[in-house]
């Protein structure tokens, strides 16, 4: 009994010790500025973008650090797991997690997520209260965050995404697919399914509005809980229909179960759109190749290998030397070129003054790995383009053979487009 | 005795209650008048306990009604038929284990009808209710200064549990007061203890139906008896009458070494 | 769409069936509720593909292997857990599901995530019933369902051990008098029904791939579809799973896929609100509620 | 003779300080005071001081929160499970259902914090009270699992109909005036419940609902509603609950269906089961270990849960009585060991 109770005792004790250490922090030199990454890193946009940001600051470190009003200080990270892509797991986990970072770990910016849209959308609040710089990079689509920023500018002025939001996507870059298969195979009928989160949902909207618009038949338009496990209603339906292009907008592992009941029911259709699991070169083998012909937006070019500028090669050669494989999907490339956004904006700036930050960073002009970098000065968005000397551009690959063939836009493109043999 | 009425205060009007293809009472009915002390005879499983659930609302009866001061209560919410003043003890005790004896009438003090009626000394009133509680024990005969009320009531014996069985029926200021099997279980000198207590209460105008084995005791306090067996009604009567009809016997023979 | 609900909704209730009969078995054998259920049907897709892919056991070794790898995770869960809180049915199903979630967040943490696991299919192909497009795998799920149930039935039948435990789980007292351990046919009733649940695993996780949400989800199914049956009646169980299957693909035709959960969630508040003894189950109103 | 074995068995017996302080005479002496107020002072002041200990570290400031608000949702379970007999593991219904309502009354109608954390408290509790109505007269793991269905049906009826902002909630709720207010307007209204509940158990209504748990078939036959019982006690327990969902939205300016989390109803249960159940202050003592326990692994993702999820099993399991329970006996009794002959 008394073993026990001291036992606790020291465990209490240890505790408020813990509870106590980190303390308020002196002010720090050349110490290095510290970069908070909140993901959900347990999924593929998570431990992506954790490795994307990582090569950036070590490439950052070996070439000298960061110069800030002449002093170099290197760069350090703080990878935290906000686990918002899980089902059922609270938002609030992923604000703790932010809050945490920024309250505790003092972390001077934030770079990465949350990744799910609701989860970032409830982020702004707690950016404007502690005033932190912020650079979305990975998930989160939702058009509503660079709207909500338009907004309360002054609220909300702190947060950036580096990469394409899901309207522009959808109007710019996957219609001129669409017309693509139109035009090159005849596929005409379309089935939407797409995964019930914000940005999925406006997505499935969207571009079901746009089909119509352009003279496409949507035969179907199902939308699916987070961590469904089966699509065999939606695909007998799509069968029924005579679907021709199964338009696919998920961002959870469960994707994998679509391709393969779409792959075992030999449907003759073609899948396409946003397909979180498709993405990944293990994809081919864990799914047995049932991955074929799918046809994957990677969203910022950049993810796998194509020739957009000569730094995209030079990422995908570095992140592979690094990692020991091809940069898995969307998270990699923007999470590294928010890396040196960052860099760039506060050697400009020359100071780790948020406000000032901010204003350097509305003037970014980088060239980088998918394009030319710039923000919008009231949204904060990423500049979008299909010319890489215009703005950011976007990555779709084929799955053709076990490899992921970069396939549009044409800046980047390194084969083509190819239908599955029973399709015909 | 007291002032026997011809007033009904209970009917039973042919009841009947099946469980799947078990007639457990099979139109039975009954009246008991007011200060009547009816008893209810019968071997186990004929449908004593049966009967007084239908009563108290613990069962629907499947056929027939019930009324109380001639309104109907058949199938009506146990708590209600107990706040219109019919209240009964449970053959198997339930008192309430993890509280002191006298904790246990504080319950029933609280409820709806003794704060309404007011109950013995103004009980009616908050904070009164632990010192009623002890006076009402201390009439069943706890030792108001010994600690036996203030001892948990699992840890009391038999024969207080049976009269906590009964003090939880007293603080409900009961008109029918209904006892099952408030005997059994006790040594002679218990129960020839209890016998003047039910005398005493219903003198003081309390209803009472009692269901019991022990046949010479409930003889010494009932003036009418009725025997059930298989869920019928066998008989009706004074005492004497019932004990000498020769189905009563049958039904009983062999089975109860009491009798 | 006629034959494409009949064809699914018969596939799904068996698939359901699987999923539920090792709750059903350990619930109506022991009275006790194992709300590890869902974790061990999980660990066991898993534990089947480290035999496979990481110590490269032929898919039949392995699968075998994990089975058995759950019925002993299920022994041990008796003997450790519940033999300890047996009887306090709260205290069950709090320390169940406990075990239940560090299994399931044991195997997130150590890094078994995402949609890149998967079971190979024990049979490979397509066949068109009705103009319906079935894989053989599914065809392979009726079968094993089937299958099952029938041994089940002649195990309890005819072997000793599958009449202990029925006679256990009719009355344990009078089975106890009559020289039958109750804590031994515990803990096998324990392990069956995880290897069952095993069996189901690894016969539904080829369908799609390894997720460790699935456990939560498992659990909930088994729920629904024992509560709707009467909790411990086997034939219930049957009998509810088929309501519940066809329900869940009715709802899902003219829905929205959403209803694949909420028609669960409302079948078991509903049943226990209107029937707590479920709707195929015997009667034993009178004991949960009075 | 054979030898005789030696045997002991442990003695319990009250200390003297707690029999002198048990009765009237208490207020005589110092000592007698001092005994029976320290814990409660101890337990009090440790509260209302925690927010000026911690507010030269802001993050572990908010972990004091979290505690406070995970310790008003354990408490709303230990009353329920511990007082009246109803296990409920769905306390993020409670939680969820305060949540949303504040937010509503929040956003659309604009009423400040303060006042719609009130009135989210009462009609979050009266709309509790209202859904769990029908499933009162289950008992056990009926009763268990039904109400761990209420909050994920919550979740599926939000998504599947796209009410209630859909998956998305609602954000930009008003957050509160200053540090000082969002601190202190949760630890009083965490002491003030806990008061509250420790009061109400301890009069003859409080006696009335623990009666229920004892033996409802005897309150019935007292003419007392045990339906009607159990509504208040869930009432009680509701207004708890969603106070904690109210007050916690407004700290973090937005609500989503993450209100009603499985977490949420798991992380009390767990608190009560480790700091002792039947007591209520126990479960604050728990939320008070776990959650900073809880925030030390963050850093290890999943690993948090598989450590709670661990502690729990152990507790329920192996040390089912939990710390307050123990701590209570240590600081009443003193125990020996006898031999017995």
């Amino acid at each position: 009994m008394m073993r026990f109770m001291a036992r606790c005792l020291s465990t209490i004790v240890a505790a408020v010790l813990l509870l106590l250490g980190p303390g308020p922090e002196l002010a720090r030199a050349a110490e290095p500025i510290l970069l908070g990454a909140p993901l959900s890193t347990a999924f593929l946009y998570g431990w992506d973008a954790e490795r994307g940001i990582k090569l950036a600051v070590e490439e950052i470190n070996a070439a000298g650090g960061v110069d800030v009003a002449g002093s170099k200080r290197p760069l350090a990270v703080e990878v935290i797991d906000t686990r918002d892509l899980e089902p059922g797991v609270p938002v609030d986990d992923a604000l703790k997690a932010v809050e945490r970072l920024i309250l505790q770990k003092n972390v001077d910016f934030l770079v990465g997520g949350p990744v799910r849209s609701e989860a970032a959308l409830a982020v702004l609040d707690l950016l404007g209260k502690h005033k932190k710089v912020s650079i979305v990079t990975t998930g989160v689509l939702s058009p509503a965050y660079h709207k909500t920023i338009a907004e309360n500018y002054d609220k909300y002025k702190y947060a950036f995404r580096i990469s394409n939001e899901i309207v522009n996507i959808i109007v710019k870059e996957m219609m001129p697919v669409f017309e693509k298969f139109r035009k090159e195979h005849g596929l005409e009928r379309v089935h939407i399914m797409v995964q019930d989160v914000a940005h999925a949902r406006k997505s499935g909207e969207v571009v079901e509005k746009f089909l119509t618009k352009a003279g496409f038949t949507v035969v179907g338009h199902d939308i699916y809980p987070t961590g469904n496990t089966d699509f065999a209603p939606g695909l007998l339906k799509s069968r029924r229909e005579n679907a021709q292009v199964l338009f696919i907008f998920m961002d959870m592992p469960e994707t994998a179960i679509l391709l393969k009941q779409w792959r075992d029911f030999k449907l003759k259709s073609l899948p396409f759109g946003f397909m979180s699991a498709a993405e990944q070169p293990g994809f081919w083998e864990a799914s047995n190749g049932a991955v074929e012909y799918a046809v994957v937006d990677l969203v910022n070019g950049g993810n796998a290998p194509s020739t957009i500028t000569p730094w995209t090669m030079k990422f995908v050669d570095a992140y592979k030397a690094k990692w020991g494989l091809e940069p898995e999907g969307y998270g990699a490339s923007s999470s590294y070129m928010a890396v040196y956004a960052l860099k760039d904006a506060i050697e400009r700036a020359g100071t780790l003054d948020s406000d000032q930050v901010v204003a350097a960073l509305e003037t970014i002009d980088l060239m980088g790995v998918y394009g030319r970098i710039r923000f919008d000065p009231k949204s904060h968005q990423v500049i979008p383009s299909t010319d890489p000397n215009e703005g950011a551009i976007t990555g779709m690959i084929q799955w053709q053979d076990g490899k992921r063939v970069t396939f549009w836009p044409d800046a980047g493109a390194v084969g083509t487009l190819k239908l599955p043999p029973w399709a015909k | 005795m007291t002032q026997r009425t011809t007033e009904p205060i209970l009917e039973i009007n042919s009841v009947s209650m099946h469980f799947g293809g078990v007639k457990a009472l099979n139109n039975v009915s009954l009246t008991v008048n007011r200060g009547d002390v009816v008893g209810i005879i019968g071997p186990n499983g004929s449908g004593k306990t049966t009967l007084i659930n239908c009563i108290t609302g613990f069962l629907k009866p499947t056929l027939g009604s019930i009324a109380f001061h001639g309104r109907d209560i058949t199938g009506k919410k146990p708590h209600k038929v107990a706040d219109m003043g019919i209240n009964r003890t449970f053959q198997v005790m339930r008192p309430y284990f993890t509280m002191p004896a006298y904790k246990n009438l504080v319950i029933p003090l609280s409820s709806p009808r003794a704060k309404r009626i007011g109950g013995w000394r103004g009980g009616g009133r908050h904070g009164d209710r632990n010192t009623v509680a002890v006076d009402i024990l201390e009439e069943l005969g706890f030792e108001r200064d010994s600690r036996v009320p203030y001892k948990l009531a699992g840890t009391l014996p038999t024969g207080y549990l049976k009269r906590l069985e009964l003090g939880r029926c007293l603080a409900m200021r009961p008109e029918l007061l209904i006892c099952d099997e408030v005997f059994s279980g006790l040594s002679a000198s218990e129960i020839s203890s209890l016998v003047p207590l039910i005398e005493k209460l219903n003198a003081q105008g309390i209803t009472m139906i009692m269901v019991e084995h022990r046949l010479v005791e409930l003889f010494r306090v009932a003036n009418r008896v009725m025997a059930l067996s298989y869920g019928e009604k066998i008989t009706e009567g004074q005492p004497q009458e019932v004990i000498n009809h020769p189905k009563v016997r049958e039904a009983y023979l062999g089975s109860e070494e009491d009798f | 769409m006629f034959y494409d609900i009949l064809v699914y909704g018969f596939i799904q209730s068996l698939a359901l069936v699987l999923m539920a009969f090792g709750f059903s078995l350990v619930y109506g054998v022991s009275r006790l509720p194992n709300f590890a259920h869902g974790a061990i049907y999980v660990l066991t897709g898993f534990v089947a593909w480290i035999f496979f892919n990481q110590a490269g056991l032929p898919y039949f070794v392995s699968a075998v292997l994990a089975i058995i790898a759950a019925g002993l995770l299920g022994v041990l869960i008796y003997y450790l857990i519940l033999k300890r809180v047996r009887g306090m049915e709260v205290s069950e199903v709090i320390a169940t599901y406990a075990i239940g979630l560090a299994l399931l967040e044991g195997l997130r943490y150590m890094g078994f995530r995402g949609g890149t696991y998967t079971l190979p299919p024990a049979v490979d192909g397509v066949s068109f019933i009705f103009d319906v497009p079935v894989d053989h795998q599914r065809i392979f799920l009726v079968v094993l369902g089937f299958t099952m149930l029938a041994t089940i039935w002649l195990l309890t039948r005819y072997t000793r051990i599958g009449r202990a435990l029925k006679g256990v789980a009719q009355d344990e007292r009078a089975a106890m008098m009559l020289g039958i351990d109750s804590d031994v046919t515990a803990a096998m009733a324990v392990a069956l029904g995880s290897m069952l649940s095993g069996v189901a695993a690894l016969i539904i996780f080829p369908l799609g791939s390894l997720v460790v949400e699935e456990g939560y989800k498992v659990l909930i199914y088994a729920i629904a579809v024992c509560v709707v049956g009467g909790l411990g009646s086997w034939a219930g169980t049957v009998m509810a799973a088929f309501v519940l299957g066809y329900s869940q693909y009715i709802t899902v035709a003219y829905g929205k896929p959403h209803f694949q959960m909420v028609v669960m969630l409302c079948a078991i508040i509903a049943t226990l609100i209107i029937r707590p003894s479920g709707f195929f189950g015997k009667q034993k109103q009178l004991q949960e509620r009075v | 003779m054979a030898e005789t074995i030696k045997q002991r068995r442990r003695e319990r017996i009250d200390r003297g300080v707690k029999v002198r302080s048990a009765s009237i005479y208490a207020l005589n002496s110092m000592e007698e005071i001092s005994y029976l107020l320290a814990p409660r002072l101890l337990l009090t002041c440790g509260f209302l001081f925690m927010p000026l200990v911690l507010s030269p570290w802001p993050y572990w400031g908010r972990v004091g929160l979290s505690i406070c608000i995970l310790a008003l949702l354990s408490i709303s379970f230990d009353f329920l499970a511990n007082y009246v007999g109803l296990v409920s593991l769905g306390g993020a219904f409670f939680y969820g259902v305060g949540g949303y309502i504040s937010a509503i009354l929040n956003t659309e109608l604009g009423l400040p914090p303060a006042l719609a954390i009130m009135a989210a408290t009462i009609l979050g509790a009266i709309v509790c009270t209202v859904a769990l109505l029908p499933c009162l007269p289950l008992r056990g793991i009926y009763f268990a699992i039904v109400t761990l269905m209420y909050p994920l049906l919550m979740i599926r009826l939000i998504e599947a109909f796209d009410i209630l902002g859909g998956t998305e909630g609602f954000r930009g709720i008003d957050g509160f005036s200053s540090f000082w207010t969002e601190q202190y307007g949760l630890i009083l209204g965490l002491l003030a419940a806990l008061f509250a509940l420790r009061r109400f158990v301890n009069t003859d209504a409080g006696l009335v609902v623990r009666a229920v748990k004892d033996n409802d078939q005897s309150v019935r036959a007292s003419g007392i509603s045990v339906t009607g019982t159990k509504a208040k006690a869930v009432f009680l327990a509701s207004l708890t609950g969603c106070f904690a969902g109210a007050y916690y939205i407004h700290m973090y300016s937005n609500v989503g269906i993450s209100s009603f989390a499985l977490d949420l109803s798991i992380m009390p249960i767990a608190a009560t089961i480790i700091g002792g159940s039947g007591t209520l202050v126990g479960p604050v003592i728990g939320a008070a270990i776990l959650v900073p326990l809880s925030e030390l692994l963050r850093d290890f993702g999943s690993l948090r849960i598989v450590v709670y999820a661990l502690v729990l099993t152990g507790f329920v399991v192996f040390r089912s009585e939990g710390l307050m329970n123990f701590l209570t006996r240590k600081y009443q009794q003193i125990e020996r060991w006898v031999d017995i002959r």
